[in-house]
């Protein structure tokens, strides 16, 4: 039985956030019912990557990830029938995730006023880009334009040469609509709580932009405090302390933010006269003239292979690190060690590799107990044996096109 | 090089290429041709096609592949899927219509034009290509806007004259109209294309259900009005000769035909009355005459009813056969599918699927004294030959391939 | 007044530098009872992080690093190299629902505080270790941040403009903030478990496995088809054009999505070149993801003519996904979050007034969050001593003479 | 006007009543020069002057309309083919031909050694459909059929009717006639672009009866894949409410409606003006449709029967819900768009003078096709056996006088 066993959760989301919000309750043991729209379903199913780069519904490897354990139904909650069984689903649930904009919402008559009317336990989660108030609540927006909407991507990348050619950089893959969804997750549950102690539900309006800002908390302080704003400028300060180096053979990653790992550092370098210089005794002065350290580091590193400077570092708990690409992680005695990855079979997609538990919890253990649902795989299941409509009905439902 | 280059030698269709982007209106022809050995590509919107959710489905599981409609009607076809309402869609689909010999569609009139992929848009790519428009009503006049179902066009053409008097008009159980226009539609698009072997020329042909049904199944209803002011009314399943009707029978019921042959012969109203018993009530020569005996039929029907209800519909179809009547048992499905007649013509075929297995369908209503060859496939799956027809015959790589997917164009 | 939802539940709270502070931050605020144990010998080491030029000599409450991740706990100073001081820490642990700990290593088993010990203190408690490698496995002893995990993960790889070498990522700490939220929520859950079935658990987080969950197209692309992803910049595998462009102001940029024909139109429509829809590169999606070079050139020449915001208005207007790149500073002005007030000031003894960003989610029908100043170092020793531990002023004033509070 | 695309083919027509003729009819309105092998010794069915044109004129099988009405268009020849010179004369025309229409019963042309394999002796790439009720194997084909046999043995009668009357009915005519005729139609024109190909002819063994099966392919696949035996359901759809014929203001005046969607739903209560029982939970979706569709359809009828069969199809068409009015014939000859469409077209005819006749019924935008006369009895003995086959003129009186062309 897992931690969340005892919830019960409608998902009617599209591609990522919501998904993955889902995802997270759902590998901890909550029963999820994924609504899709019939046809098509959720537009992660059209995204990438899909086995040997032959797109199929069924195959996207992007989808199979992000909706292990849950049950997946196929549904046009715009017409009448399909309002009304989404309804009645939702009464008899917990918790409601939904990431589409309020006005389309409002606009179908599922906004949490009316939700909540149906069953006051509800709990309904919405995410969206600017959130459920303000002036762009019905701004569009995607991974893309929230993570620069935020403030994170002008950070990115931390240096560069040409501040005017150089356009900051989104974060890669989807990392913005995950963290949405993440946090959607710890808003849901603590809303839970509440649940527990009230017995009334809550709305739960979640924005991208504010889960994005909220991870630059530190930078935004130092503007409101110290009236500092960080830009992409080469030798920026306050990244003091890491370097990431060319080697003979790729790349390394080291931060010395401390005097102790800095000390340690330099006897892995073998002591150099530069690195005794006053110039970087102290944190602050290492910090003003890192650029300088830096330089001489990247100079030392060129002779060494990534290992032997991984190697000497960690022997003396520097922190440090090979540049890995996702096949070097992926094949990591760590991730082996630690049995992070694991396989999944799907009845279309057949046995994958998936990444595994972000957590691992002693008692009720994280695990994929079943693949990524298959559009609609679960109508019977839910609409005839839980909420008794018969199989006749779901012949007349597909005939009219509801599920 | 046009695809017809290639294929040789086999089915007489198979030079040609077939795109057919049609809903029930449109996949009887496309399965025509097919079956005939076109190279016949079905177009569906991504997802599938609507047509997947006709039920009955397979195990009465309304899933995508399993409904019997689409299994049967996408027989031997390969299926892609494609948005033409984008530009993407558009585009991809021009290029695919460079090198098609026929197109067959079943939109309303006008849709393909407002996306620019109407005939004279497609003519102008491919002068040579047959389009072959399946409509309600046709391409123009008052009601080629008009919403057509079978339903429908069973109303308007045909079923004033469908069951008993007492009753409303009857409905037919299967999609009679839709599917009697789609042959005609092959057959026109048969002759469109003897038409582009003379000339050179593709034209666009537009078939309507209603002219169809109307002319066809309609009985003749409308000419006999024009040319006689006579309105054909229900009459069940009487005939306008006599007897000619359905009469029960001990298990049932049996369509009995007697005297429709003239004087003595077999099959003649004499040897008829001699048949069920002779009644002297129906032995004045009065009788001879079949107008007569359709005028005063009560008179007849129970004579003839004492006679069929000492039999089984099986017992009077082998006793009046043997006796030259035209008699016919009102079999069920069932029985024509266990009948010795259909086993011994075995005219169902098992067709093995990826989702539903080996099952058995109805096969093609002939046989040839030398089978052509075709490539026999069941119904594609949703998306079956994307790759194939993509990125085999239009070049598209997997990475574009992917970018049509994830963008909702394939 | 209604509860938080948290409210009744305690936590102690071992964590230290950033992802540690960060995830009992989160569920301080939603109203657990935070005390976090720390020392004059052993402060958290945020708390001399100085704040930037300000002052050559921060005092160890003024850290704005401390400040952000530490606001709405309590803290008590305990000597944990002592015996007599994990003993103590035992007292407040034996009242507590959840343990929390960050450090780099097995620090608590070597104190005799490993989850074993604690469950004999406590059978139902609740303990949760945070690493950078995880609590097993080969590098179970080393130190990690956040950077180092990302390099490790492969984020560093898949980071920077499209095609180029593997790159830092800019947003400091953003691991340590995804882990510690996977943290808090790993935590909810198992407190979810409990209150169900009176049973606690331990939770074993992994920043790399975090990071590495947070790649899921790029490690499953691999699994699949053997592929290495490298960096894609802005660029997208479908949408064009898809990128961030440079606009009139100073350093001002703009982000924007087209996702589909409609909203190519009413982009091309918007920025007055309905052209594009008709010509060849650009009609449609193929092409433009194909044409994309020319087409960010195109549209650049157009952002260059307006301030992001102005182009973000037009192209909103039209229906188009649009977002300026903000600079913090224009964050912490920007119209939209000051109305959804995402900024809250919070009054700090030492360092007056300190404006932070609050939690990125409303809660319709509970209150905003308990938003105390960050703790002064042994702010709390009264509270929890005292009141919670009820120990005698002579006890106390023994135990800072033993320098066990300290 | 150019060339009509069947130009130059022959086609030989052994046919009686509907299915053969049909077939011949579809062949001829494209140029193909049909030739109908007929008898005073026993006439076609349809020459018999049951209903004779124009109306009262004396019985004459020139004149007989529904012969008129499906081989208008043809050439006829008359010949005894009980004679041996009749079917050498068959046999020569043969040679010159291209291919066969047979749907006699299955005995007479085998006896006559005219079938198909008779026949390839003399042509050996002949074309030939034979289209017996039965088809031409299996123990029943010899069966003496009709038209109206076929549908109950397809199983299609049993499906067709209301399932509270204990007969069923099926049609009012012969759908399977039409079905097949088509079909062969069709089959001949692909046998002849494969002859082009290949030089070779073919038979085609077409069962009149298998064309009714081929289009109940749900009905069949229910019973042979889930083993269910469907029942007749009258005008009721198991999935769609409303659905069915309702009764219209007037005599005999019904109009069919189908509504699939809650779209045609809502257009369908709006175009019907709201009536409060439209707006009933019970009506709202399509299942409570269905569970109430009794009441539904009987407060539909309030509705139809203030309107006559046109108008309701008028207004619920103008609405974009299907609908269609059930007309009767002369509802058909005045229907609008049969008028625009030129469906039917005057012919004039040496004996029946001016009619009216179905026109060619598909439109060819290049190769409209032509609808000619019906031709009399033997009125082409002339250009057949002197034209085609070089007989001369006393060569064929012989003939005649020796009732061979009789």
């Amino acid at each position: 039985m897992g931690a969340l066993s005892s919830l019960k959760v409608v998902e009617w989301s599209e591609f990522i956030s919501g998904p993955y919000c889902g995802k997270l309750l759902a590998d901890l043991g909550a029963e999820v019912i994924k609504v899709e729209k019939p046809g098509c379903g959720d537009k992660t199913r059209s995204y990438g990557p899909f086995p040997q780069d032959m797109p199929h519904q069924e195959k996207s490897g992007l989808f199979l990830y992000l909706n292990t354990n849950k049950l997946g139904v196929s549904l046009n909650i715009r017409s009448v029938t399909g309002a009304e069984i989404f309804k009645e689903l939702l009464t008899e649930s917990d918790i409601l995730i939904e990431n589409h904009s309020p006005h389309e919402v409002e606009e179908l008559g599922f906004d949490y006023e009316t939700l909540k009317k149906l069953n006051p336990r509800l709990v309904m989660a919405s995410i969206t880009p600017f959130g459920q108030t303000g002036p762009y609540r019905d701004y569009k927006a995607c991974n893309l334009t929230s993570f620069h909407a935020s403030g994170l991507a002008y950070l990115n990348p931390p240096e560069v040469d040409d501040i005017e050619q150089e356009p900051p950089l989104r974060g890669p893959a989807h990392q913005g609509d995950l963290a949405a969804g993440l946090n959607a997750a710890i808003a849901t549950m603590s809303a839970i709580f509440s649940c527990h102690a009230t017995g009334l539900g809550q709305h739960v309006d979640l924005s991208e932009q504010e889960v994005l800002a909220s991870m630059i908390r530190r930078n935004l302080a130092g503007v409101t405090y110290e009236g500092i704003t960080m830009t992409r400028v080469k030798g920026s300060q306050s990244r003091g302390g890491s370097v990431m180096g060319h080697c003979k053979d790729g790349y390394f990653f080291m931060l010395c933010n401390t005097d102790k790992f800095w000390a340690n550092w330099v006897e892995v370098m073998g002591n150099p006269d530069w690195a005794a210089s006053e110039l970087f005794q102290t944190t602050i002065s290492r910090r003003e003239n890192w650029d300088a350290a830096k330089m001489m580091i990247e100079e030392w590193a060129r002779e060494q292979t990534v290992d032997e400077i991984v190697r000497a570092a960690q022997a003396k708990r520097v922190p440090c690190t090979p540049v890995n690409t996702v096949r070097e992680s992926a094949n990591s005695e760590l991730l082996a060690d630690r049995n992070y990855f694991i396989e999944v079979h799907h009845k279309e997609a057949g046995k994958l590799t998936y990444p595994g538990a972000p957590y691992k919890l002693s008692k009720t253990p994280w695990h994929v107990e079943r693949s990524a649902p298959l559009l609609g795989e679960h109508n019977e299941e839910v609409f005839c044996r839980r909420l008794g409509y018969t199989r006749q009905d779901l012949l007349i439902m597909r005939a009219e096109g509801v599920v | 090089m046009t695809v017809s280059k290639k294929r040789r030698n086999s089915a007489p269709l198979s030079p040609y290429r077939v795109i057919e982007v049609a809903d029930e209106k449109g996949v009887y022809c496309g399965k025509l041709l097919a079956e005939l050995g076109a190279d016949t590509i079905k177009v569906e919107k991504p997802g599938g096609d609507d047509t997947r959710n006709i039920p009955p489905f397979a195990g009465d599981d309304p899933h995508t592949e399993k409904g019997f409609f689409f299994l049967y009607y996408n027989q031997n076809k390969k299926g892609i899927t494609l948005n033409l309402e984008c530009a993407d869609g558009q585009d991809i689909f021009k290029r695919l219509m460079r090198n098609a010999d026929v197109m067959v569609e079943s939109f309303s009139p006008g849709y393909l034009d407002s996306l620019g992929i109407g005939y004279s848009a497609l003519n102008e790519i491919n002068p040579s290509l047959i389009m072959t428009s399946i409509t309600g009503f046709g391409q123009s006049g008052p009601y080629k806007a008009y919403k057509v179902t079978e339903l429908i066009s069973f109303a308007m053409g045909a079923m004033f004259q469908c069951g008993e008097p007492a009753q409303p008009p009857s409905v037919s159980p299967i999609m009679m109209s839709l599917h009697c226009t789609a042959i005609h539609a092959a057959f026109a698009t048969l002759i469109a294309l003897r038409h582009r072997a003379i000339t050179g020329e593709g034209q666009h042909v537009d078939v309507a259900i209603h002219d169809i049904t109307v002319t066809g199944i309609g009985e003749g209803m409308a000419s006999r009005w024009l040319n006689f002011e006579e309105l054909l009314t229900r009459h069940g399943s009487q005939h306008v000769t006599a007897p000619a009707a359905i009469y029960p029978c001990k298990d049932g019921h049996a369509y009995v035909v007697g005297g429709l042959t003239p004087g003595n012969a077999p099959g003649s109203w004499p040897a008829f009355v001699d048949w069920i018993g002779s009644p002297d009530a129906l032995k004045e020569p009065v009788w001879e005459d079949s107008n007569f005996r359709r005028q005063n039929i009560d008179v007849i029907n129970p004579y003839i009813i004492e006679h069929t209800m000492k039999y089984t519909k099986a017992e009077l179809y082998r006793e009046g056969q043997a006796k030259h009547f035209p008699v016919s048992p009102v079999q069920t499905p069932a029985d024509f599918v266990n009948s010795p007649q259909t086993k011994a013509r075995e005219f169902f075929t098992e067709v093995d699927h990826p989702v539903i297995g080996k099952q058995t369908y109805p096969g093609p209503p002939y046989k040839l004294a030398v089978p052509w060859e075709i490539v026999k496939r069941p119904a594609p799956l949703v998306g079956q030959h994307n790759v194939e027809v993509y990125c085999g015959e239009l070049g598209f790589s997997k990475e574009e391939l992917s970018v049509l997917r994830a963008s909702g164009i394939i | 007044m209604q509860k938080l939802p948290l409210e009744g539940i305690r936590i102690t709270d071992f964590c230290h530098v950033w992802a540690g502070p960060h995830v009992t931050q989160w569920l301080a605020v939603m109203g657990a009872e935070v005390i976090k144990i720390e020392s004059n010998l052993h402060p958290d080491l945020t708390r001399s992080f100085f704040a930037g030029d300000k002052t050559l000599t921060p005092g160890l409450n003024q850290s704005v690093d401390f400040a952000v991740l530490n606001y709405g706990k309590k803290c008590c100073t305990i000597n944990m190299t002592l015996p007599k001081g994990r003993e103590l820490a035992k007292e407040i642990m034996r009242v507590s629902d959840i343990v929390t700990e960050n450090f780099g290593g097995a620090v608590m088993d070597r104190w005799g505080l490993g989850y074993s010990d604690l469950q004999k203190l406590k059978p139902d408690i609740i303990m949760y270790s945070g690493s950078g490698f995880g609590r097993t496995g080969p590098y179970k002893e080393l130190p990690a941040y956040a950077p180092i995990v990302d390099a490790f993960a492969g984020l560093f790889s898949l980071n920077g403009c499209l095609g180029s070498e593997p790159c830092p990522f800019g947003v400091g700490g953003w691991t340590d903030l995804v882990a510690a939220q996977h943290g808090a929520f790993a935590i909810l859950a198992a407190l979810h478990h409990r209150s169900n079935t009176g049973e606690g658990q331990y939770i074993d987080l992994s920043m790399t496995e975090v990071a590495s969950s947070f790649l899921p197209d790029a490690i499953m692309d691999y699994t699949m088809n053997d592929r290495v992803q490298g960096a894609q910049g802005n660029r997208d595998n479908a949408m064009a054009p898809h990128g961030c462009y440079r606009c009139q102001g100073d350093d001002e940029w703009i982000a924007i999505a087209v996702s589909s024909d409609e909203e190519w139109k009413a982009f091309c429509d918007a920025i007055g070149n309905p052209e594009w829809t008709t010509d060849e590169r650009f009609r449609d999606g193929l092409n433009r993801w194909k044409n994309q070079e020319e087409l960010d050139r195109l549209i650049q020449e157009w952002t260059k003519t307006y301030s992001h915001h102005e182009a973000m208005e037009i192209l909103q207007r039209a229906g188009v996904m649009a977002g300026p790149s903000l600079k913090a500073e224009e964050v912490v002005q920007d119209s939209h979050l000051r109305e959804r007030e995402f900024f809250i000031d919070i009054e700090h003894p030492e360092m007056g007034t300190v404006r932070l960003a609050r939690l990125p989610w409303k809660l319709s029908d509970s209150p905003q969050g308990n938003y105390n100043h960050a703790p002064s170092l042994g702010e709390h020793n009264d509270y929890v001593f005292k009141e919670l531990l009820n120990m005698s002023d002579e006890k106390i004033a023994q135990l800072q003479e033993e320098q066990v509070i300290l | 006007m150019n060339r009509l695309p069947l130009e130059g083919i022959r086609v030989i027509s052994f046919t009686n009543g509907l299915a053969g003729p049909y077939a011949g009819r579809l062949l001829c309105d494209f140029g193909a020069e049909v030739i109908v092998v007929e008898t005073r010794k026993r006439l076609d069915t349809f020459r018999r002057p049951r209903l004779c044109y124009p109306k009262d004129s004396e019985p004459d099988f020139d004149k007989s309309w529904s012969w008129a009405e499906y081989n208008r268009g043809k050439k006829s020849i008359s010949v005894d083919l009980k004679r041996e010179e009749g079917r050498e004369l068959i046999k020569r025309l043969v040679k010159i031909s291209d291919a066969a229409i047979d749907n006699f019963g299955a005995r007479v042309l085998r006896g006559f050694g005219l079938d198909y394999w008779g026949l390839r002796e003399v042509k050996p790439d002949f074309i030939m459909v034979s289209m017996q009720g039965l088809g031409q194997s299996g123990p029943e084909h010899e069966y003496v059929l009709w038209g109206m046999n076929l549908m109950p043995l397809a199983g299609l009668t049993y499906e067709w009717g209301f399932p509270d009357v204990p007969t069923p009915t099926g049609s009012g005519g012969f759908p399977t006639d039409y079905l097949a005729g088509v079909t062969t139609a069709f089959m001949i024109v692909a046998a002849i672009e494969y002859r082009e190909r290949t030089g070779e002819g073919q038979f085609v063994d077409m069962a009149q009866v298998e064309n009714a099966a081929t289009i109940m392919e749900s009905i069949y696949m229910d019973y042979t894949i889930n083993g269910r035996l469907q029942e007749r359901r009258g005008n009721r759809s198991m999935y769609f409410a409303p659905y069915g014929v309702y009764r219209c203001k007037g005599d005999e005046r019904w109009c069919a409606i189908e509504v699939r969607n809650d779209n045609e739903w809502k257009r369908f209560c709006h175009a019907i003006g709201n009536p409060p029982w439209a707006e009933l939970p019970k009506f709202a979706t399509m299942l409570s449709r269905l569970q109430n569709v009794d009441e539904l359809d009987s407060h539909i009828e309030e509705w139809t029967a203030n309107h006559t069969h046109l108008e309701a199809m008028e207004i619920l068409q103008e609405a974009g819900v299907p609908a269609g009015a059930v007309l009767d014939g002369e509802n058909q000859a005045n229907c609008p768009q049969l008028t625009h469409r030129e469906t039917f077209v005057q012919i004039e005819h040496p004996k029946m003078g001016i009619a009216f006749y179905p026109g060619v019924a598909m439109h060819l935008a290049k190769s409209p096709g032509i609808a000619r006369r019906p031709a009399l009895l033997g009125e082409h003995n002339e250009y057949v056996l002197n034209e085609l086959l070089g007989l001369s003129k006393t060569e064929i009186n012989q003939l005649v006088e020796a009732e061979v062309l009789v």
